[in-house]
């Protein structure tokens, strides 16, 4: 176990130094420049080019790409990751910011389809071909094939203009949070009940249910503790991988509901070219993806004993 | 009074290559303390019929006939009253012991499982229960065992679980389903003595699936040969294996005995496709045309036009 | 191998199929078939609700929203083409390396791989296509610099399992050349999960595609594509929803069919879910 | 059973992470002057809502003539590099930090940290406890307008508010200043909660509070108005942040109140004027008289604002006051024009050509421009009837293209007071400091310079008209229409007044009816 979780720290540190990298080689192929830009949006004004120039000195973008890469990795390995350009705040400061917005919605989302695909998926796989089956399996096809941004925009209309049952952007309360919730659990749910059906049937033929059954043990308890339990290791994984995508997701749903979280402000930032806000912000992220692997391992290894106590595959 | 009495059984299945008659008007009869075997090639249908009484056939099985289990029909009983007959009357154990063990749950866990699902009892108590079943069937430090998970046992000892789960309600009948079959040859004598044991030590009756004449001639009391889907023989152990009636029991002892080397020409034809008249006609020596076109009928424990029993 | 259609799930692979030739047939034939030049505004035919002169109406600057979602199946279906035909491309020569080779190669080129997985796919698409200025060209790049890494490993998968059936060894043996190993023995092996993944990921591809461009990152307008239409129809969506309903609609029946044929296809060629569970 | 409580464990999380977000909403106190503003900033990042809390020492009037503020007045010395400010007596700060002389030093020694015109500084003197001269190495005409700026207007913090306090080059750690209201709250992309400063120096607004929500989405805007979620919207923002075709739509709603005011703000297309074909001021001219702005306006945006014809707008008093013809729709003009340049379509293919190749010129549309596509795509379409194709591109990185030049035309809106409008300052568009593609030429520069080094205000009004003159017949660029500044609010919003400059509102009347 314990060599386990080593040998996948080691894995996840040697992937955030190469995310770090790739984070630098975006910047280098990134045309253009921050200043004019920021400035102009400031003042609805075009900036003189002194100012320009003195805003460009002022945050050294002048410099060459590779002094500027190496004065970040220099500020990185002090665990700082730039001031945003725009805002003059650090970059991790902004992100602190706005992280809980962000996670909210992305927790949310993430209950949103545990309760309904998990439930959902086993009773699709238990009553299998039934009408009850194909409908579910149909809403699932359906869910992974719906653009979010769209369904964002339709619930929108539904459900905040015409019904004016919810509030229509940003975030504050619990009433603000259903509909990007809805928006963004939607293609969740839709893998998760997919998941959950194919490895619930797929555990269903196993013979320890048989076992089970041969017990006496009620069906209830047969299929929610005995095969259950053998179908979250493979949902597990993906709920853990999906966690991060989740993070990512909410960019274009975050833009929808206008919800102040990370992906609002890193489109932004990318409109304004807000380097050392972009380069940050995708490490971060980059960091949570690892970050959630690492949990995912740690969580599967608890969840099969043949992983828990000592034996790697 | 028998403690399982079959009457007609037949199951089948409807796939998408036809009907399979897995169970062709089966009957047969265990008393209490009996030890019956079930005898056949396999995919003769002798697991199924197995199933068939613990009903726990697949979606698509049909089932007619009547099992009567202490005189009550087993078929027609609700669904509950099913459950609740499984591991505390009737208990089942199976080939390949490691793949039938929840590979998530502990050993003892699942033991304990099954003394708690028939006994109120508190967990203290199954705990404790289960290892005493543990030891019962032979496992060695049980208590330490009794947290490992099943990956963690060999075959003999995961199928020592098996025994230990099935006897936690001391069931009256015991049906094991080439219980051996998957493990060493060692391992295989040492299970045969412990089911052997146990058995008469809690006057339970077995119903042993096998293919093995060994290990049926070991254990059994009484014999039923299967033959595609249907019985060709039975009959009282000693008398079957001294003077086998039907052909193919015949050839199963001579095989068996390993005087005759594949002493069964061709083999078992398909249950979608069975042959008119009897169905072993195709392999046997002595057929003649009466074979081909009539199913013959049970007399005195054999299936056969040709041979009788005297 | 579609012939024998018995279950639900390969009927709706035939109806994926049939909506997608048909689809197809809309983006080769749309200058024949469009009603109106899709670019063309017409200021007195703003807003317009679908009637008979224009079946889906007219969008803010009267220009006819059939013909432009018509022209927006070419477009979103020759970028996300292109963008699986390079992923592919790449995903094959690396995994197929990473596979074939093994060891050192192997571990580096799967290093890399886990090191773009660990960013979020649309993400660096965004921030490529964002920093690299809206274009189709950009776009492509976008989406191609994350997506061929997910071929790559399903195509090393499928080496190391034929690796170690042994023939590939056997070939050997008998004086194969690499090359003829990689073609004779190889690729016949690796085609059809790349076809099913290909399939799948086609849906992921133009959601993606039209993602970026409701950003205002992917393709620029006036361009008649699906994202665009959404993003220009967002304003009007109480007084003429139909301006983002039909692109919209249009985008998830194509993501359906791509979705029914490689669901399919992946029950038809006999996959295990796990390979290609995540879009 | 460790694995079940590990599960509710993780289940516990997740409900907590749901139930964070449950933040009570602020309750609205109906009986209360509480105003709740839609702002597309976020509070920190806008300009007007630093308007709204610090003051600064002159503001504009509309013409752009200064009006004395923090300061009660001010004078300049002949060579113009001496600036003596007498401040308002009896200001304090929100935190009481009285308003001086001090501090006054303090705000403009932040200010140069940034502005262009630092390095001209050479000595801030203080000459009595409200009394500050500001010495200079050159004359800086723009100076007190620019400090009068949004963006500049946080430099008007309190000198304690910032860490280390007295500072300079110290960071703001809250937002105090003497304006007429106070920051109790802000939370980052949220929003800010400001009450009346009961001590304001000025007339006190009658409004107690405002609360200022970001909701950076225009159309997300305009439906939380509908809600009720917002009394009032596009008050904060100087871009023209409603989307004018959405306008005509909230005029027809009897809920709402449109109040709408001129900037004297234009929409225009920039030339480049530094390559063909726009190095040609016929085809310059050509292009003027081709756009039909009359009917581009009516058709897109109605009667909420109207065309223009002139580089700026001539209220100003830099103003193009002495040009009475402005560039007006005449096609016949258009093809003399263009026949003059070369330009026809000899090869019969619907296109204009010259030397063998199309007339075909790409448009710049920076990301964000509002209204910009349905503009560009109407000018298009105007420009094909003539036989010239344009290519539309819209670009994030379009102000790159501004300092490298690949771009034929570019859309974007002229400037506006504080600075000085039409990009006649010095730096300004038209001057070679500042848009190198831009139209430009020595005898612009020269009477630039001489304008705006002038204190004299006759001989400036005289080199403005001559700049003018040289301006309108050069035609720089394609004026289109007005960016009206478009404010919508609810009903109960009474007294709403449009401040002098974009960045400004006149919240001084304005009271929350039921």
């Amino acid at each position: 176990m314990v060599k386990f979780i080593a040998g996948r720290l080691a894995l996840a540190v040697l992937i955030m130094l190469g995310s770090a990298i790739l984070s630098f080689s975006i910047l280098t192929l990134a045309p253009g420049n921050a200043a004019e830009a920021i400035l102009s949006a400031e003042r609805a004004d075009d900036p003189q080019l002194a100012e320009v120039e003195s805003f460009m000195e002022r945050h050294g973008l002048n410099n060459s790409r590779l002094i500027r890469l190496s004065q970040w990795l220099h500020m990185l390995s002090k665990g700082n990751f730039g001031i945003s350009l725009r805002t003059g705040e650090p970059v991790a400061e902004e992100f602190r910011a706005r992280f809980p917005a962000t996670f909210e919605l992305a927790a949310s989302s993430m209950a949103l389809a545990i309760i309904i695909a998990l439930p959902f998926g086993v009773i699709s796989a238990v009553k299998q071909n039934s009408i009850l089956d194909n409908v579910i399996r149909f809403v699932a096809l359906w869910g992974v094939s719906m653009p979010n941004f769209w369904l964002g925009l339709l619930l929108i209309l539904c459900f905040g203009v015409i019904l004016g049952w919810f509030p229509t952007y940003g975030s504050g309360s619990i009433v603000h949070l259903i509909l990007p919730t809805i928006t963004l659990g939607t293609s969740m749910t839709a893998i998760l009940m997919r998941l959950q059906r194919a490895s619930m049937l797929e555990v269903l033929n196993e013979n320890y249910i048989r076992t089970a059954r041969a017990k006496g043990l009620h069906e209830v308890l047969v299929i929610g503790k005995h095969a259950f339990k053998n179908t979250l290791i493979p949902v597990v994984t993906i709920i853990g991988m999906q966690f991060a995508h989740l993070l990512s997701g909410v960019v274009i749903v975050e833009q929808v509901f206008a919800w102040p979280g990370i992906g609002h402000f890193l489109v932004d930032s990318i409109n304004a070219r807000d380097y050392p806000v972009i380069q940050g912000f995708v490490l971060i992220i980059a960091f949570f993806f690892v970050l959630s692997n690492l949990i995912v391992d740690i969580l599967y290894a608890f969840l099969d004993p043949r992983i828990r106590y000592g034996r790697t595959q | 009074m028998s403690l399982l009495d079959i009457v007609n059984l037949n199951i089948s299945f409807a796939t998408r290559a036809g009907v399979v008659q897995a169970s062709d008007e089966v009957s047969f009869k265990i008393r209490k303390g009996e030890a019956l075997c079930l005898i056949g090639e396999s995919g003769c249908g002798k697991s199924i019929v197995a199933l068939g009484i613990m009903r726990l056939l697949p979606g698509n099985a049909r089932i007619s006939g009547k099992i009567f289990f202490n005189g009550r029909d087993l078929l027609s009983l609700h669904k509950k009253a099913m459950r609740k007959m499984r591991g505390r009357d009737i208990a089942m154990i199976f080939e390949q012991p490691a793949g039938c063990l929840n590979p998530v749950l502990s050993v003892g866990n699942q033991i304990a499982e099954a003394v708690k699902i028939h006994e109120n009892c508190s967990g203290k108590i199954s705990r404790q229960r289960a290892v005493d079943l543990m030891a019962l069937v032979g496992i060695p430090c049980p208590c330490k065992r009794y947290s490992q998970y099943p990956y963690e046992f060999s075959g003999g000892m995961a199928q020592r679980v098996m025994i230990a789960m099935a006897l936690a309600s001391h069931p009256s009948l015991l049906i094991a389903d080439e219980p051996t079959t998957s493990l060493d040859v060692t391992i295989q004598a040492q299970i045969i003595e412990l089911l052997k044991n146990l058995v008469s030590q809690f006057n339970t009756s077995l119903l042993l699936i096998t293919h093995d004449l060994g290990v049926a001639a070991q254990m059994c009391d009484s014999v039923v040969v299967m033959y595609a889907g249907g019985i060709i023989e039975k009959g009282r152990m000693s008398d079957v294996f001294k003077n086998p009636g039907h052909p193919y029991t015949q050839a199963l002892l001579k095989a068996a005995s390993g005087k005759e080397p594949a002493s069964v020409k061709g083999s078992v034809p398909e249950l979608t496709r069975l042959p008119d008249g009897c169905r072993f006609h195709p392999r046997c020596e002595l057929s003649q045309d009466i074979c081909r076109k009539i199913m013959p009928q049970m007399k005195k424990g054999v299936k056969c036009h040709i041979q009788k029993k005297t | 191998m579609l012939l024998h259609i018995t279950n639900k799930k390969d009927r709706l692979a035939v109806l994926g199929m049939i909506i997608l030739l048909l689809l197809t047939f809309i983006a080769i034939l749309a200058p024949y078939i469009a009603p109106y030049d899709p670019v063309e505004l017409n200021l007195t035919q703003r807003l317009l609700s679908p009637s008979i002169k224009h079946l889906l109406g007219t969008d803010s600057v009267g220009r006819d929203i059939l013909s432009r979602i018509i022209y927006g199946t070419r477009i979103s279906l020759m970028i996300a083409v292109i963008v699986v035909i390079i992923e592919v491309f790449f995903g094959v020569v690396v995994g197929t390396a990473a596979g074939y080779f093994g060891r050192a190669v192997d571990e580096i080129i799967m290093r890399l791989a886990d090191i773009l997985l660990a960013f979020p796919g649309i993400i660096l698409a965004l921030v490529i296509a964002g920093l690299l200025g809206s274009s189709i060209m950009n776009l492509i790049i976008a989406l191609t610099s994350v997506g061929w890494v997910r071929y790559a490993r399903v195509v090393r998968g499928s080496i190391l399992s034929i690796k170690k059936e042994g023939f590939i060894e056997s070939a050997r043996a008998i004086g194969c050349s690499n090359l003829r190993i990689a073609s004779r023995h190889i690729l016949p092996n690796i085609i059809s999960p790349v076809i099913v993944l290909a399939t799948l990921n086609m849906g992921t591809i133009i959601i993606s595609i039209a993602g970026l461009s409701f950003l205002g990152l992917g393709v620029q307008p006036p361009t008649p594509e699906w994202g665009i239409m959404l993003n220009e129809g967002k304003p009007f969506m109480e007084s003429a929803p139909h301006l983002m309903i039909f692109p919209g609609l249009m985008i998830m029946i194509t993501v359906l069919a791509f979705n029914f044929l490689g669901d399919g296809l992946r029950d038809i060629l006999d996959m295990r879910i796990n390979d290609i569970v995540e879009y | 059973m460790i694995l079940t409580r590990k599960f509710a464990v993780l289940f516990v999380i997740i409900c907590m992470a749901f139930t964070s977000g449950i933040v009570a909403a602020n309750p609205l106190d109906k009986d209360r002057q509480v105003m709740v503003m839609g702002a597309q900033k976020d509070f920190r990042a806008a300009a007007e809502g630093k308007l709204l809390v610090f003051d600064t020492f002159v503001s504009l009037d509309e013409s752009g003539n200064m009006v004395p503020k923090l300061a009660s007045s001010w004078k300049i010395s002949p060579d113009g590099k001496e600036w003596t400010l007498f401040l308002r007596r009896g200001v304090k700060y929100h935190d009481g930090t009285p308003f001086n002389a001090r501090a006054a030093k303090f705000t403009i020694e932040r200010a140069m940290t940034s502005a262009v015109w630092g390095k001209y500084v050479d000595a801030i003197k203080i000459v009595d406890s409200h009394t500050l001269k500001v010495v200079f190495n050159t004359f800086y005409y723009p100076f007190l307008r620019d400090m009068s700026s949004g963006w500049r207007a946080a430099n008007f913090v309190s000198p304690s508010a910032v860490d280390p306090a007295w500072d300079p080059k110290g960071k703001i750690v809250r937002y105090i200043g003497t304006g007429p209201f106070k920051v109790v709250d802000y939370k980052r992309d949220r929003g800010a909660t400001l009450v009346r400063n009961n001590d304001y120096w000025g007339k006190k607004p009658k409004l107690t509070k405002i609360l200022w929500k970001y909701t950076p989405d225009p159309y997300a805007q305009i439906l939380a108005l509908k809600a009720g979620e917002l009394d009032i919207i596009g008050a904060p923002e100087h871009h023209s942040s409603i989307p004018f075709i959405k306008l005509a739509e909230l005029e027809a709603d009897p809920d709402f109140v449109v109040s709408t005011h001129s900037y004297g703000r234009f929409q225009v297309l920039e030339f480049n004027c530094r390559r063909p074909p726009f190095d040609d001021v016929r085809v310059r001219k050509a292009f003027n008289c081709i756009i039909d702005r009359q009917k581009m306006v009516r058709s897109l945006f109605g009667n909420i604002t109207e065309p223009s014809y002139l580089i700026t707008d001539p209220k100003f008093i830099w103003g193009p006051s002495n040009i009475t013809t402005g560039y007006k729709y005449d096609p016949v003009q258009a093809r003399n024009l263009l026949t003059k340049a070369g330009w026809v379509d000899s090869d019969g293919n619907g296109i204009l050509d010259k030397d063998g190749k199309d007339f075909e010129v790409d448009l710049l549309v920076p990301t964000g421009e509002a209204n910009a596509d349905m503009v560009a795509l109407v000018v298009q379409s105007q420009l094909k009837s003539m036989g010239i194709r344009l290519n539309i591109r819209t670009l994030i990185n379009a102000w790159d293209k501004r300092k490298t030049g690949e771009y034929d035309l570019f859309l974007h809106h002229s400037g506006c007071l504080p600075s000085i409008p039409g990009g006649i300052g010095i730096g300004g568009k038209y001057h070679s400091k500042g848009w190198p593609y831009a139209f430009h030429s020595d005898k612009l520069d020269t009477l630039i310079e001489s304008a705006f080094t002038s204190l004299d205000k006759v001989q400036m009004r005289a080199r403005c008209d001559e700049i003018w003159t040289l301006l309108h017949n050069a035609n720089p660029c394609i004026p289109l229409y007005d960016i009206i500044k478009a404010v919508v609010m609810n009903k109960r919003v009474q007294g709403f007044k449009h401040g002098p400059t974009m960045f400004d509102m006149d919240l001084t009347e304005v009271v929350m009816t039921r």
